[in-house]
């Protein structure tokens, strides 16, 4: 499942911020010679400075430029902070490890029958709602209930639901019953999926549960709009929400019944704090922890910023430039590709990635702490990753090389390229606005092109807002030939829904055959070999290579401070919010002075 | 009076009904419907074609616009395309916020607005005068928002004495007693930061009016009847030109309305507001929408408080 | 003294209001000042723009990003590595043209309904005030935030258009009430009685005997539309980043690591800003002072 | 009217324009007894009012000199807590313009109750009955009523008997009214002009009456002062001075007002000089009779007592003549 | 055929009022007012504050629209606004109250006194000059001064100013709505010399209105008492001054102070008289609503407003 995501730091996220960890040995993160940073300087996990204290609180911050929507609840929610204040109270019933799989060290363990078809769960004795009220098998099929219902309007249902036996009919309402879903007994519950996949071992599954006895009430059309969503709403996570000023904090005490034992502190405070006042709140102490530090202001902090300890990841989220292709054939429900689209020869996109620098880019911009991407399936997924492919290096002679072999010449001497055909060459840019260098950004790749003789501008002369970007590009604006976007991708490596041919998302509207064949064969039964599914997918990256329909531009890294008073926290993707494992050394954070 | 008022009234509502015209045209011209956000984009469009029906958008924009008023007046603005929510419920929430910071705001702005004024009045062209009005003068030609910024700066982060974001601290129960002064206590700098500079306006209009009343004959005459200087000023001076500012109460609001939107963005305070231009940006424009309308409304509110306002307190108007 | 010496008598003419206004600027040394200083500046930014390059300016340098004020770059660079001080002369370009231009374009509107208003009276002037009453309560800046993001194309032209559509209103009404007054005075009535016509009673009248006012109210507007352009800017609704202003330099601000370590992206166009309105303003007292004393001598 | 109420001697109240003081009331000395009224006399701008406010001090910034003595208590140099006592008690005005005098915002009835409280000790009602009988006292139809009232809801001269109330309700030892009637029509001029003198009856105060209108003085006034650029130019008995006129001044202002049998008016030519361009030197009406021989006038014009009682500036009296008297002879005696 | 002829003249102000600030009343400024004057006469109009005169004088030159009644100059019904043709426009003139507010404070005295001469002829900048020069002779101020600004001028001056604009175009009849009551008495004389000596020179008609009835009785031959919108009395000079009838005419009259002090004690017994008078016999002369009845002709010259003799 892959969803669309925000440029920048903290903008519209996604699916359950699931993550994976990488490079987490360098413990020392004293600051580098230019100010350039690296991923490799940071570690996922806190560096414990003394013995946790009994009891304490803490204060989390959510950093973001708007409030929360508070809609929570798993199923309903839709805004990524909603998923920051959610995983603090409630959990995921199945726990993962650092390459995305399921573990069976969650609050339910699992096996699989019937070709991997078959799944058989059963919960934890000792797993309770917060309510006292135990978590039944009863209250995990409610979930899909919801989620599947006619009157759903939540973004979660996907293919991954409508795989199931029975999905569809109940979705279309015309069976009261998922069938392929059900009850064993309290503890233990089945569910048929139709296709075998590997993706649904690596966060395919729904493993949220719902508390059954409070919703059953409410219609599923009105569940968004719930007190028992919006006010009081209740989980099985190490903390219980107390009370919730909306949009800007939440208040949480600690669940003693928790089904992993108490938590450490006392209470946990989660607060919005805005990108621009986050260092101020780190260093008076107002904050312990915020959830992802800009990046473009670390530098400024690095040296002076002593009170805190910066845990890092590679985020699995990337940038890029795309090149529309085609156009999304609304009645055939695909892509169609068009032979004569401005962009359509290879040989002028491969220059176009030839021309620019992105890891002066990642440098400049982001003191390293964003650095050069190379293909469509980042190093979030190292089992995934292929760090051998040769992308087009930064070479403006050899981008104008191309382009002269291609027939792009300045056959008019107005120092622009035309095409090979002899009519101007106007490509028309489109990129969104947010955060302080978006602009620049795109000023730099239109400066990088014209370097080469390409006459690139910005459409309408200037940047887009996040979501009116978003529809043009997706309504395939005529007047954009090529656009700066951004992926944020989920736990499963499958880029079908971003590539596929029938995948609406695929903006760069661009299919071959190889690539149809490759994304299929990534996610059949097959690939449920993991090696497999490995050679798969560095086919498929090498192919996006040569065919480039987009080309990455650069990866990213999340920084997550954490006060020195704090102890076993931790970023890392198979942490599994363990937040019954935090606790404080002493009573308030430090500061600098 | 209460004819005047009753009038006044009669105002009021044709400006209310153009108002929401405005609004609703200006809700037709953008982008986009009710529809566009509530639906998944991967719904199959005849589904998509039979919900706008059943909503009836495609009604002629008369027959919209009347079941869209039907629909305010039962307090119904529609739904929150981004919080999922109605939009009156998510505006309850912000509502308080901003209506907290505007009273802070108008307690600020009146406690230092009325002693600056009256002392620069009274003693016109002293020292004490000429240092406040070179804080008016000052006061004028500086941006609310760099003001803000560095009182922010300066209390919030460097000397750290007040809260620098938010309206309540997180925990308190609501209602009570402490949730209140904690409130308060986050509307503190951001109102003091726009009382500051919107206290200029007042000030100068205050001195300017208490200069005026001075050299009225009416002055002469209580001087003639052997008042003394003192009553001369409160009976007489202060109390003829204060009406004024008593009306101006009511403009006061429309001030405090722009000024919100600036010192709630930047002490990301969550009022109405920063709600807007949320709202304006990720293009939730039911509720833009709606916080036009009702800002509008109390613009309109304001007015007519301020001429009802000034028709108590001047007789000449009363009378009529 | 008698008809020959014609000469003469054109030589002691009296002085003409532009040359009375001048005159009080003349002795109000403040605002002298505060006029100098405002014309420089206008000829400057608008002198210096014409040699400046905007895409020059505006060009990215990833190899300049946040340095501070040298012999390079007299006030350092942003974080696109641009130049600070080029983008601070355009932007003051920017921001002072638009002032202009809203101000002009409100005014003539204003004016122009003020006098019809004011001068037609009755009806005419019942609908009209109800009109800009309505007009007075709208709740501008966020009507013209909204229209800003909803039309698509907007540029200089079209911004202006919009901020002067919500910012007629005063002048307008002051406009009215003074030519409410101008009208009953016995001198338009005269005119009247002399088969002057109602047009050219307005304009050739009555307008002179308001231009003191009109050129003050004209003055400070422009203040407080310079000011409303950069407080749009900030919030991030005025002019796109690839045309500078006061205001979207001022938002850089917002940034708490350039407020506190970078002031030379922000501090210059603050004291700019904070500069430009006071002289404004300084000029825009000193006339109205002028004008009326003016008018006790009249 | 024997007793001397108040005395002023060489006065002199300057304003500051431009920096520089000008005397507006350049050495003006008059006494008025007691049940005695003083018109004062002279074309706009020659110092009436500029006299008036200086004799209750209310002038905001005007410089004052020499004396004014009332019942022997010198204003000029009293303390202002004395000033604020003798104020509305012992001396009173009545302002010209009855639109602008009274506060808009006041009902009617507390703006007369205010001179009451200031200076009497009365209980809240006793007051309130006091004022109803001034009111009653002025004149005013429904005294009631008309407590309650704003002073836009009465006519311009109903407000002139408001004022008047306030400023007798104290019984005031000297009443001074500045153009009492100038702002009013001749009926309610006739009807405000007997109530002064009703009053004058009643209180026995020492009334100054300034006005414009000869016609006023002949018929209140006792003596008649005749003010010229900011100096009294003439100074006698009311019948003394209508039938035997001296000064030129006098001679002229008489002259000008329309009467029985005569075609042409008399004009005085020239215009009153504004305060900064005022003669200081000489006499300061040389420059309106320009047919006057320069010799005519004094160094420096004094008031020389001609017969008991009657003051005259200036030596250019004795001999002066009309210019239009002089073509009438020739072209009579052409004829 | 009568020089200028009001016929019944009526003009009504609304009184806006009520909720929706329509006109729930009228103020009846003038209310059925007739008469008729003579070319190169003085016509004096008297009355108390508001009794209406202005606004007679302002409707027959167009400056207040007519509500009821009819205005014939030179025989030509000129009663709508429309019906003021240039003509009739360059024939009648007025002469305003206020010298200070009725010239234009920001043009030069040429400007002020060629607008009519602009409206009305193609001139040259020259024979423009030469023509105000020539009108500021006239009225004597040096003609040298056409371009200075009216606030150089004296009161006296400025009233000058406005006379000579009102004559440039030479008219028949000049309406002076209280032409000195601005001024001192001085001046006052002044200008009143000076109405008088142009008009034998350029025979002018003079519609005088004023509320000073020495100034009215030194200047007028016809004399026409207003009070609240209606004529009381109306006759020549000797009529009204000789021999008044109407009770309101005797009071006004006896209201006028006199300028002998001596007559002091004579003069106030005399005005008591004549209000205890009035007060008496208010009912004979007003109706119930308190105004004046139609008026009677007494003598060929001599109208008052008495009730109607029944029998
Ligand atoms: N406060 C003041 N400051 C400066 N000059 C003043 C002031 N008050 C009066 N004057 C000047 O003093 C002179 C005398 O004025 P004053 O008011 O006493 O005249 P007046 O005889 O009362 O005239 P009027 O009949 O117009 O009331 C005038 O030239 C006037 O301009
Ligand atoms: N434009 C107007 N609107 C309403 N009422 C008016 C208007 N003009 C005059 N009036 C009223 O008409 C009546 C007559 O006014 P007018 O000016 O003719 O009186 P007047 O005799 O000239 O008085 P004055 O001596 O004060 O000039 C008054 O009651 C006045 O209030
Ligand atoms: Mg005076
Ligand atoms: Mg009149």
């Amino acid at each position: 499942a892959c969803n669309s995501g925000g440029s920048d730091e903290g903008s519209e996220g996604s699916d359950s911020g699931e993550g994976t960890e990488e490079g987490s040995e360098g413990e020392d993160e004293s600051g580098a010679e230019d100010g350039i940073y690296s991923i490799e300087d940071f570690s996922a996990a806190k560096t414990d400075e003394g013995e946790a204290m009994d009891g304490g609180s803490l204060t989390y911050g959510l950093v973001t430029d708007t409030v929360f929507e508070g809609t929570l609840s798993w199923n309903l929610y839709s805004g990524a902070p909603d998923a920051e204040i959610l995983q603090i109270f409630d959990e995921s019933l199945l726990s993962i490890d650092e390459n995305y799989s399921y573990t069976q060290d969650g609050a339910a363990t699992f096996e699989t029958s019937n070709e991997n078809k078959t799944f058989t769960f059963t919960i934890g004795d000792n797993v309770n709602w917060h309510d006292g009220e135990p978590v039944t098998a009863e209250d995990w099929a409610y979930s899909y209930e919801i989620i599947g219902h006619p009157d759903y309007t939540g973004i979660r249902y996907d293919s991954s639901f409508q795989n199931i036996e029975g999905m569809q009919e109940y979705h279309a309402g015309e069976s009261d019953t998922i069938s392929g879903i059900e009850v064993i007994d309290e503890k233990t519950l089945e569910i048929n999926y139709k296709v075998a996949s590997p993706s649904l071992l690596a966060g395919g599954i729904w493993a949220y549960a719902t508390p059954k006895h409070i919703f059953e009430d409410i219609p599923v059309a009105e569940m968004e709009e719930a007190d028992a969503v919006r006010k009081n709403p209740i989980g099985m996570g190490p903390f219980k929400v107390e009370s919730i000023v909306p949009g800007e904090s939440v208040s949480y005490t600690a669940n003693e019944d928790y089904w992993q034992g108490a938590p450490k502190l006392d209470e946990l405070t989660l607060k919005v704090v805005a990108p621009t006042t986050v260092a101020q709140a780190l260093e008076t102490g107002e904050v312990d922890i915020v959830d992802s530090f800009p990046t473009d202001q670390y530098p400024d902090v690095a040296e002076t910023m002593t009170n805190v300890e910066f845990l890092g990841k590679i985020d699995n989220a990337y940038t890029y430039i795309g090149f529309k292709l085609g156009k999304w054939d609304a009645d055939a429900g695909k892509v169609q590709m068009d032979p004569d689209a401005k962009m359509a020869d290879v040989e002028l996109r491969r220059a176009m990635w030839h021309a620019v620098d992105n890891d002066a880019v990642g440098e400049r911009f982001y003191n390293g702490l964003r650095w050069k991407a190379t293909t469509l399936i980042g190093p979030a997924y190292p089992d995934y990753h292929n760090a051998e492919i040769e992308v087009p290096a930064y070479d403006p002679e050899q981008a104008k090389q191309i382009l002269e072999d291609a027939g792009y010449k300045d056959t008019n001497d107005d120092g622009f390229r035309e095409t090979p055909d002899g009519e101007e060459l106007v490509i028309n840019f489109a990129s969104m606005s947010g955060g302080d260098t978006a602009e620049p950004i795109a000023n730099y790749y239109i400066q990088a092109w014209e370097q080469v003789g390409l006459k690139v501008q910005l459409l309408e002369g200037r940047l887009h807002e996040f979501n009116s970007f978003y529809d043009r590009v997706e309504a395939d604006d005529p007047d954009i030939d090529i656009y700066q976007g951004a992926w944020s991708t989920g736990s499963d490596v499958d880029p079908s829904g971003l590539y596929g041919a029938e995948a609406p998302f695929n903006y760069p509207r661009y299919e071959s055959e190889e690539s149809t064949a490759l994304i299929t064969e990534g996610n059949s039964p097959e690939s449920i070999d993991v090696a497999h599914r490995q050679e798969v997918y560095k086919e498929w990256q090498e192919l996006m290579v040569k065919d480039i329909p987009v080309f990455p531009t650069v990866y990213r890294a999340v920084l997550s401070p954490a006060n020195e008073r704090v102890v076993g926290y931790s970023i890392a993707t198979d942490w599994n919010y363990a937040w019954h494992e935090v606790g404080v050394t002493e009573d308030t954070p430090q500061t600098v002075e | 009076m209460w004819k005047f008022t009753v009038r006044r009234l009669f105002i009021t509502i044709p400006q209310i009904i153009l108002l929401s015209v405005l609004v609703f045209l200006m809700a037709q011209m953008m982008p986009g419907d009710a529809l566009s956000g509530l639906l998944d984009p991967n719904v199959d469009p005849a589904t998509i074609a039979e919900q706008r029906e059943r909503l009836g958008l495609n009604n002629p924009w008369y027959v919209q616009y009347k079941d869209w008023i039907a629909g305010i007046m039962q307090g119904d603005f529609g739904q929150s395309f981004r919080f999922k929510m109605p939009v009156t419920e998510l505006i309850g929430q912000r509502m308080e916020n901003t209506i907290i910071l505007s009273v802070v705001t108008l307690i600020f702005t009146y406690l230092i607005a009325l002693p600056l004024g009256i002392i620069s009045g009274r003693y016109n062209d002293s020292l004490l005068d000429q240092g406040i009005s070179g804080y008016t003068y000052v006061g004028f030609a500086t941006p609310l928002f760099i003001f803000a910024l560095v009182m922010l700066w300066v209390f919030g982060y460097y000397l750290g004495w007040l809260p620098t974001s938010g309206s309540v601290q997180p925990g308190l129960e609501p209602g009570s007693f402490q949730y209140y002064v904690s409130k308060f206590h986050h509307a503190f700098l951001p109102g003091l930061s726009m009382a500051l500079i919107q206290v200029v306006s007042t000030v100068q209009y205050l001195r300017s009016e208490i200069i005026d009343t001075k050299q009225k004959d009416f002055i002469i005459t209580a001087r003639a009847k052997g008042a003394t200087e003192r009553r001369v000023y409160n009976k007489h001076i202060f109390r003829n030109s204060l009406l004024p500012i008593a009306a101006f109460f009511g403009w006061e609001i429309t001030l405090l309305i722009t000024g919100t939107v600036f010192v709630e963005r930047i002490f990301s305070y969550p009022g109405m507001g920063v709600l807007f231009l949320e709202s304006i940006t990720q293009r939730d424009f039911s509720v833009a929408n709606t916080i036009v309308l009702l800002f509008g409304v109390a613009n309109i509110l304001g007015a007519l408080l301020s001429d009802i306002i000034l028709s108590i307190v001047d007789p000449r108007i009363r009378i009529k | 003294m008698e008809i020959q010496n014609m000469k003469e008598i054109e030589q002691t003419k009296s002085p003409s209001t532009i040359n009375i206004l001048i005159k009080e600027l003349y002795r109000d040394k403040l605002a002298l000042v505060s006029l100098i200083f405002f014309t420089l500046v206008t000829l400057f930014v608008f002198g210096l723009s014409l040699f400046l390059d905007q895409s020059e300016i505006v060009k990215v340098d990833l190899f300049a990003i946040h340095e501070p004020p040298s012999d390079q770059f007299i006030l350092g660079t942003d974080y696109g590595g641009r130049d600070v001080f080029g983008q601070l002369i355009i932007g003051t370009r920017n921001s002072l043209a638009i002032g202009f231009l809203v101000t002009l374009i409100s005014g003539v509107f204003g004016i122009t309904y003020g006098l019809v208003s004011g001068y037609f009276g009755g009806h005419v002037d019942n609908i009209m005030m109800r009109i800009l009453d309505f007009f007075n309560v709208l709740p501008f800046l966020f009507i013209i935030i909204v229209f800003v993001a909803i039309v698509p194309d907007y540029n200089t032209i079209t911004f202006s258009l919009i901020m002067a559509a919500f910012s007629w209103m005063g002048i307008a009404r002051l406009i009215r009430s003074k030519a409410l007054q101008e009208k009953e005075l016995d001198y338009a009535q005269a005119s009247k009685t002399l088969a002057t016509s109602n047009l050219n009673i307005i304009f050739k009248q009555v307008l002179p005997n308001i231009a003191s006012l009109i050129i003050v109210t004209m003055t400070l507007n422009l203040a407080s539309n310079i000011g409303l352009e950069s407080g749009l800017s900030f919030l991030g609704f005025g002019f796109p980043e690839s045309t500078p202003s006061l205001g979207t330099l001022l938002s850089y601000a917002t940034n708490p690591q350039t407020l506190e370590f970078r002031w030379w992206i922000w501090v210059p166009p603050a004291v700019l800003i904070f500069l430009l309105m006071l002289s404004v303003r300084n000029v825009g007292e000193a006339l109205k002072r002028a004008a009326d004393a003016r008018q006790r001598r009249g | 009217m024997s007793k001397e109420l108040l005395k002023i001697e060489n006065l002199k109240t300057s304003f500051r324009i431009e920096s520089e003081y000008y005397a507006a009331v350049d050495d003006v000395s008059l006494t008025l007894h007691k049940n005695e009224v003083l018109g004062i006399v002279g074309e706009s701008g020659s110092g009436k009012s500029a006299l008036a406010f200086s004799i209750m001090r209310l002038h905001n910034r005007a410089k004052i000199e020499g004396k004014v003595l009332l019942n022997n208590k010198d204003i000029v140099n009293m303390s202002k807590s004395n000033l604020d006592q003798m104020r509305g008690d012992e001396m009173a005005m009545i302002f010209q313009d009855p639109l602008t005098a009274l506060n808009p915002l006041m009902p009617i009835g507390k703006q007369i109750e205010e001179v009451l409280l200031l200076h009497k000790k009365m209980g809240q009602n006793e007051r309130k009955i006091k004022v109803i009988e001034l009111l009653e006292m002025v004149g005013i139809p429904r005294p009631k009523n008309v407590y309650e009232q704003f002073p836009h809801e009465l006519s311009g001269g109903m407000r002139q008997r408001v004022i008047i109330a306030i400023a007798i309700a104290n019984e005031p030892q000297l009443l001074i009214a500045d153009e009492p009637t100038t702002a009013l029509d001749v009926t309610i001029q006739a009807q405000i002009l007997d109530l002064i003198r009703d009053l004058k009856e009643k209180i026995h105060a020492g009334i100054i009456l300034i006005t414009h209108d000869l016609g006023v003085v002949a018929e209140m006034a006792d003596r008649v002062a005749v003010m010229y650029a900011g100096q009294i130019v003439e100074i006698a008995e009311v019948h003394t001075l209508f039938e035997n006129p001296l000064h030129p001044y006098t001679k002229s202002l008489l002259h000008s007002v329309p009467q029985e049998g005569e075609d042409k008016l008399h004009v005085i030519q020239g215009i009153v000089p504004n305060l900064k361009n005022l003669p200081r030197k000489g006499c300061r009406f040389a420059a309106r009779i320009p047919w006057i021989d320069e010799s005519a006038h004094e160094e420096n014009p004094d008031l020389h007592e001609v017969e008991p009682g009657h003051f005259v500036r200036c030596t250019c009296y004795e001999n002066f003549y009309f210019p239009e008297e002089v073509k009438e002879e020739q072209s009579n005696g052409i004829s | 055929m009568a020089f200028l002829e009001v016929k019944d003249l009526k003009v009504y102000f609304p009184i806006k009022g009520g909720i929706f600030n329509r006109t729930v009343d009228h103020i009846k400024a003038v209310d059925g007012v007739s008469f008729e004057l003579e070319e190169g006469k003085t016509y004096g109009l008297v009355g108390e504050s508001g009794s209406g005169k202005s606004t007679t004088g302002r409707a027959i030159i167009g400056l207040e629209e007519v509500t009821g009644g009819q205005i014939f100059f030179n025989g030509k019904d000129i009663t709508s606004q429309k019906s003021k043709d240039k003509a009739f426009r360059k024939d009648v003139q007025m002469i305003f109250q206020d010298p200070y507010s009725s010239l234009n404070p920001r043009k030069r005295v040429i400007d002020i006194i060629a607008e009519p001469i602009r409206n009305f002829e193609k001139l040259t900048k020259k024979e423009e000059i030469m023509r105000v020069q020539s009108l500021l002779e006239i009225v004597g101020i040096s003609p040298d001064s056409i371009y200075k600004y009216p606030h150089e001028f004296s009161g006296g001056q400025r009233q000058r100013i406005g006379v000579a604009r009102a004559i440039a175009l030479k008219p028949k009849l000049i309406i002076a709505d209280e032409p000195v009551s601005a001024l001192d008495v001085s001046v006052q004389a002044q200008v009143l010399n000076f109405l008088k000596d142009i008009q034998s020179e350029l025979n002018l008609t003079y519609l005088f209105i004023s509320h000073d009835l020495g100034i009215v009785k030194h200047m007028c031959d016809d004399i026409s008492i207003m009070y609240k919108g209606r004529y009381v009395e109306q006759g020549t000079r000797n009529d009204i001054f000789e021999s008044p009838q109407h009770i309101y005419t005797k009071r006004l009259i006896a209201a006028i102070p006199d300028i002998n002090p001596r007559n002091r004690e004579e003069q106030f017994n005399y005005r008591n008289k004549i209000l205890d008078e009035y007060n008496n016999a208010y009912n004979d002369y007003f109706d119930q609503a308190g105004l004046a009845f139609n008026l009677q002709s007494i003598s060929e010259s001599h109208k008052v407003a008495l009730p109607q003799q029944k029998g």
